[in-house]
């Protein structure tokens, strides 16, 4: 089970990359950073995964529990992915103001 | 002084100026400078409070968050405070109080920044490090009205979140292959890792990183940012922001990359020189006075990678004494810029002629500065690089060396433009005088830091801070007992 | 350090400065620049008697500074070249002085490393104009203001060769051989230029090659050849430079096609001009002509070298000749209209005061050198003179004013556009795609995994 | 939990992330987005994270959802009228 949870969170890795580097659509490219983490998160996660263990939540019903720190890791990750999605997402709203476009490759005012 | 007071007092001020602003409208001002004064205090006195390591909440280091106070910490938590406190009274004086969301972003990214210097917890490193980016995205673009603004914090956003994901992969690689999060355990435990696994650790911190720090691969938002935010804030990223990445790249690179023999600092010597190269050139071609000096930032956080690369004491030394010196003088040069920029209403390095009659002693003070940062000898920008150059030398890096003393060549050649310019007859009169009193009083304040650094090799005190730091930095040992105990 | 050597450039360099500064009081655009001379004598005193490179490198970058400022002042150009060149020469010193620091304690001004001799060289030649490197040394020379350019020709190149004579200390072929091909060039160019500074600018490089030419030597006779040149060339050339000013400033030209009968409106600078130039073409006697004897004396044991500085000094001889005959003597060219200006009695006292140092200098040689030397060879000497003399009279249209030749000024254009090529490429890498951004941090997150790979 | 079970939400996932990159309409590909946050949430039970799924389940299928369906209705409307709201 572990082998097939962490070459999903690969795969899911991957496909997220390809979409920001794909994409031309704005909303895309912000839907692939998801993607990336949502694989990153899995990858954590999977690591504190041991075979036939128990949450280590209370009330403790006793057996082997599983390493707690991932998930706290995990939690908190999830929380500021969402916190740069949803500013990620504000910007698009400004930009599509200024711009009157989403199209990433329309977004290019400053260079050289 | 318990070293959380130092990311206490900034949060706290974060946290209360939207309270004022509901309740005591007219109090936001001098609640601002108040936290400001409170802010650096409490950060210069635990910085001057000497080595202490704490563990939150009385857990062992295992478990608990430590935060460390050492030599490298003392340098870099003075570094943040002075930068911080210069960007306040700028930011004071340009804006007003009146937006007071800037200055909870404001003391949220000094927050994060000390948190991030004084941290000894991987993880807790990069919790620090997204709430600081996510309030530098947003002053980057405030107020977000200029659609550079939003166009380079946008850019910045995508970067910096790829960077975090990097950082998130390699941290938690880190944690799967030894369990540990602290950085003092971790430093113990991870050259038994497997091979593979490290490499792979090192490579996903590095190159989120260089995203943080601007280093040539991530490098791309660097400009635009410190080019389109307002003047203040670009002091700020010059001067702390970007520093504050090298300062984790530091300790990283001494503390847990070590072990991977000399590969890791080959790739930080490599990318140190194409980034130095590459910020010199591009510099070059501005016509834009901010995005020249957007592009030597460029340049010079590629100066420091390459000083951390020499992976000696006397490479970090130098890494921190430029760090220091680039803070004092690029900090000074955007504000002059952004005042002499706003009295042309224009950026353009053409039409800045004749603004030496028109403020002489803020022209006065870019030649110090820029005369500083190009490498003009009695000045403190040619000291740390001459420490540079020693310590590249004893490495025997001498492709490094070579970028270098060529680019101070050129940036000797392209500073020298918006000076001419300066100097140069007027086609007009500037259209703006609005007074600065307090940037005035900033920048010479900034000029003094210069000089004053410039003697740092003679004055005792600070030569012997400043080779401490070295020799402490590079001795990861040492750092590993005094957590553990 | 304390030597003859750095004794007697201690005390060229006030001899120099005090003049310049004199000849520079009126024309000065503001009290600042009054103040510059004596600025470059700080340093080139600091530079000349540092105790180890690092010290030798910086005073002499600020030295190059104050020159720049100097420059600036008339055409901004040619200070930016001169500028970018002389760093560029200083960070390969620079460069060169970190690597020699790497066992501690910083080196000391002398011999290096066998592996760093030739960034040292490198770097010393863009300061002592070595061929290739001596782009900037043309337009810098002709272009400055009178004062600037005498404490450049006089002075500043010297510092380079300070820097080689301290650097050198076993025989050098491949040194010498720059110097030969330096005294060559200069001798070729000068002639065929119609720019009377310019001229003269080519003339120092000629007069620089011999320098160099007598320091490769690596032996004691060489350097104290090397010195006394140094002397009269940097007393002769500063006089030169003064009298090519003077000229400018009388007829608001340098085109030596265009200046009038100078010698009837200014007998006396005439004179001085001849002073001047009769020690530098090595009339013998003179502090120029013993010097000359004394290059050629340690150059003893190279046949070849020796031939070839022979034809060299007949070549600065007749390009003295033509400015000479075009400069003083030439009547009827003048385009202008009216009376030339006067002078100003500073640089009338300046150059009096050259004048005075080069005749001084010369008694002086006489008599430590002896005449057994100073009459060895009065006879070959005085002939190459009238020989060279003889030639430009029977050639007169190869000196004709109105020529142009081929100059390395020529090349700095084209080189400029070839650097600007992949300058621009590099623009356009940051075209503002945030995807093509990201592919590219993509793949350079590849290279750093595949460099770290264990 | 079997492993074919596991391999059968690993497959799924993967084919919402798919739909979510590659769907031409963009209320299409949020929509699959919540899907996939809704399928990790899952995939996190089973991995023995009941806490992170909790999160994942309210975070990312709810709250990122419902922002991305806000901005895309935002910048539904003509784009260029000019900036109203002053942000100071």
């Amino acid at each position: 089970m572990l082998p097939i949870s962490y070459g999903t969170a690969i795969v899911v890795f991957c496909i997220g990359l390809y979409t920001i580097l794909s994409k031309r659509n704005l909303f895309k490219t912000v839907i692939g950073l998801s993607l990336m983490e949502g694989g990153v998160l899995m990858l954590i996660t999977s690591s504190g995964y041991v075979p036939g263990g128990v949450p280590a939540l209370l009330p403790f019903a006793g057996g082997e529990p599983v390493n707690p720190l991932p998930h706290s890791f995990t939690l908190t990750a999830i929380v500021i992915g969402a916190a740069d999605v949803a500013l990620a997402l504000a910007f698009i709203i400004k930009i599509h103001r200024r711009y009157g476009t989403v199209d990433i490759d329309k977004i290019r005012g400053l260079r050289g | 002084m318990n070293p959380v007071l130092a990311i206490v007092a900034p949060f706290l001020a974060a946290f209360t100026i939207p309270l004022f602003f509901v309740f005591r409208k007219k109090w936001v001002g001098t609640a601002v400078i108040l936290f400001g004064v409170l802010s650096a205090l409490t950060a210069l006195f635990v910085a001057a409070g000497g080595e202490a390591v704490t563990v939150m909440g009385g857990w062992q280091p295992e478990v608990g968050i430590a935060l460390v106070v050492d030599s490298l910490t003392t340098a870099f938590l003075i570094l943040a405070s002075l930068g911080f406190s210069a960007s306040l009274s700028a930011a004071a004086e340009t804006f007003g109080y009146g937006p007071w969301r800037f200055y909870v972003l404001f003391f949220l990214s000094w927050a994060a920044t000390n948190g991030i210097i004084l941290t000894g917890d991987l993880f807790n490193l990069f919790v620090f490090f997204e709430i600081f980016s996510v309030a530098a995205y947003l002053v980057v673009a405030y107020p977000p009205r200029s659609w550079q603004a939003i166009e380079a914090g946008f850019k910045y956003l995508i970067f910096g979140t790829v960077g975090a994901l990097f950082l998130l992969i390699g941290i938690a690689y880190a944690f799967m292959a030894t369990g540990q999060l602290n950085m003092a355990i971790l430093a113990r435990v991870l050259p038994r890792a497997p091979e593979a696994t490290l490499s792979v650790v090192i490579g996903c911190l590095v190159v989120g990183l260089f995203i943080k720090s601007g280093t040539v691969p991530g490098h791309f938002w660097l400009p635009d940012a410190h080019s389109s935010a307002q003047t203040p804030v670009s002091a700020l990223l010059s001067g702390v922001f970007v520093k504050v990445s090298l300062y984790a790249l530091i300790r990283l690179a001494f503390l847990l990359f070590g072990s991977a023999d000399d590969r890791v600092f080959f790739v930080l010597l490599l990318f140190g020189t194409v980034t130095l190269c590459l910020g010199h050139l591009m510099a070059f071609q501005q016509e834009d006075i901010k995005r020249l000096l957007a592009y030597s930032t460029v340049a010079q956080v590629g100066t420091i990678v390459i000083a951390i690369g020499c992976a000696s004491s006397g490479g970090v030394t130098a890494a921190v004494y430029h760090a220091f010196n680039h803070m004092a003088a690029k900090m000074g040069l955007f504000l002059v810029s952004g005042v002499l920029a706003e009295d042309r209403a224009s950026r353009d390095i053409a039409q800045m002629g004749g603004l030496f009659r028109h403020r002489p002693l803020f022209v006065l003070a870019f030649c110090l500065f820029a005369a500083s940062i190009a490498g003009i000898p009695p000045l403190n920008g040619f000291m740390s690089k001459w420490f540079l150059l020693v310590a590249a030398a004893e490495r025997g890096a001498l492709i490094p060396a070579a970028a270098v003393v060529a680019g101070t060549v050129l940036s000797a050649a392209y500073y020298l433009r918006p000076i001419t310019a300066f100097f140069g007859p007027a086609e007009t009169e500037p259209p703006h005088h609005r007074p600065h009193p307090v940037t005035g009083a900033i920048v010479a304040l900034l000029a003094l830091l210069c000089l004053v650094l410039a003697l740092a090799p003679y004055i005792g005190p600070l030569k012997e801070g400043l080779l401490a730091v070295g020799r402490d930095t590079v001795n990861g040992a040492r750092y590993i007992e005094r957590v553990l105990r | 350090m304390t030597d003859p050597i750095s004794t007697t450039l201690t005390a060229l360099a006030a001899v120099m400065t005090v003049p310049a500064a004199l000849y520079g009081w009126n024309a000065a655009r503001s009290r600042l620049y009054r103040l510059l001379p004596w600025l470059f004598l700080l340093f080139a005193w600091q530079a000349i008697t540092a105790p180890n490179w690092l010290v030798f490198v910086v005073f002499l970058e600020l030295s190059s500074l104050t020159l720049f400022f100097f420059v600036l002042s008339k055409d901004r150009e040619t200070a930016f070249l001169y500028l970018y060149s002389q760093l560029a020469g200083g960070a390969c010193l620079l460069l060169g002085t970190a690597l020699a620091a790497r066992g501690g304690a910083l080196p000391a001004v002398g011999a290096v490393p066998p592996g760093l001799f030739p960034l040292f060289v490198i770097g010393l030649g863009f300061k002592a104009a070595l061929p290739g490197l001596h782009f900037w040394l043309p337009p810098t020379h002709s272009k400055a203001p009178a004062e600037a350019s005498a404490l450049l020709s006089g002075y500043a190149v010297k510092m380079g060769v300070f820097g080689l004579m301290r650097l050198v200390e076993a025989p050098s072929p491949a040194l010498m051989a720059a110097g030969v091909v330096m005294a060559a060039l200069g001798a070729l160019q000068a002639p065929l230029q119609r720019d009377a500074k310019r001229l003269l600018a080519y003339s120092t490089l000629s007069q620089l090659g011999f320098i160099v030419a007598s320091v490769a030597t690596g032996t004691e006779e060489g350097r104290k050849a090397a010195l006394l040149l140094i002397v009269a060339h940097a007393l002769a050339k500063g006089l030169l430079f003064l009298t090519a000013g003077s000229l400018e400033e009388a007829y608001d030209t340098r085109d030596l096609g265009r200046l009038g009968p100078a010698a009837r409106d200014y007998p006396l600078l005439f004179g001085l001009f001849l002073v001047a130039s009769l020690s530098l073409a090595g009339l013998p006697f003179t502090v120029g002509g013993l010097a000359k004897g004394a290059v050629k004396a340690a150059l003893a044991d190279h046949a070849l070298t020796q031939a070839v500085l022979s034809a060299a000094g007949m070549g600065t001889t007749m390009a003295l000749a033509k400015m000479a005959s075009f400069g003083f003597l030439s009547s009827g060219q003048r385009k202008g209209t009216g009376r030339p200006r006067p002078l100003p009695p500073l640089a009338w006292l300046s150059m009096a005061l050259f004048a005075a140092a080069l005749v001084m200098a010369s008694f002086a040689a006489l008599k430590t050198a002896g005449a057994e030397v100073a009459t060895k060879n009065v006879l070959v000497d005085s002939l190459l003179l009238i020989g060279a003399v003889i030639l430009f009279v029977r050639l007169p249209r190869i000196f004709r004013p109105d020529r142009t030749t081929p100059d390395v000024a020529d090349l700095l254009a084209p080189a400029g556009r070839m650097l600007t090529i992949p300058l621009s490429r590099l623009r356009r890498l940051h075209s503002g795609h945030l995807t093509f951004y990201l592919a590219l941090f993509f793949g350079a997150t590849l290279v750093v995994l595949y460099l770290l790979r264990p | 939990m079997s492993t074919a079970f596991f391999t059968f939400l690993a497959a799924f996932l993967v084919v919402t992330a798919l739909t979510a990159s590659e769907a031409q309409d963009m209320l299409s590909a949020v929509i699959a987005l919540s899907v996939f946050g809704v399928l990790m949430a899952i995939i996190f039970v089973i991995l023995q994270a009941p806490d992170v799924a909790l999160t994942q389940a309210i975070i990312n299928s709810g709250l990122v959802t419902s922002l991305f369906l806000v901005a895309y209705s935002q910048t539904q409307k003509r784009g260029d009228d000019p900036d109203r709201e002053d942000d100071r």
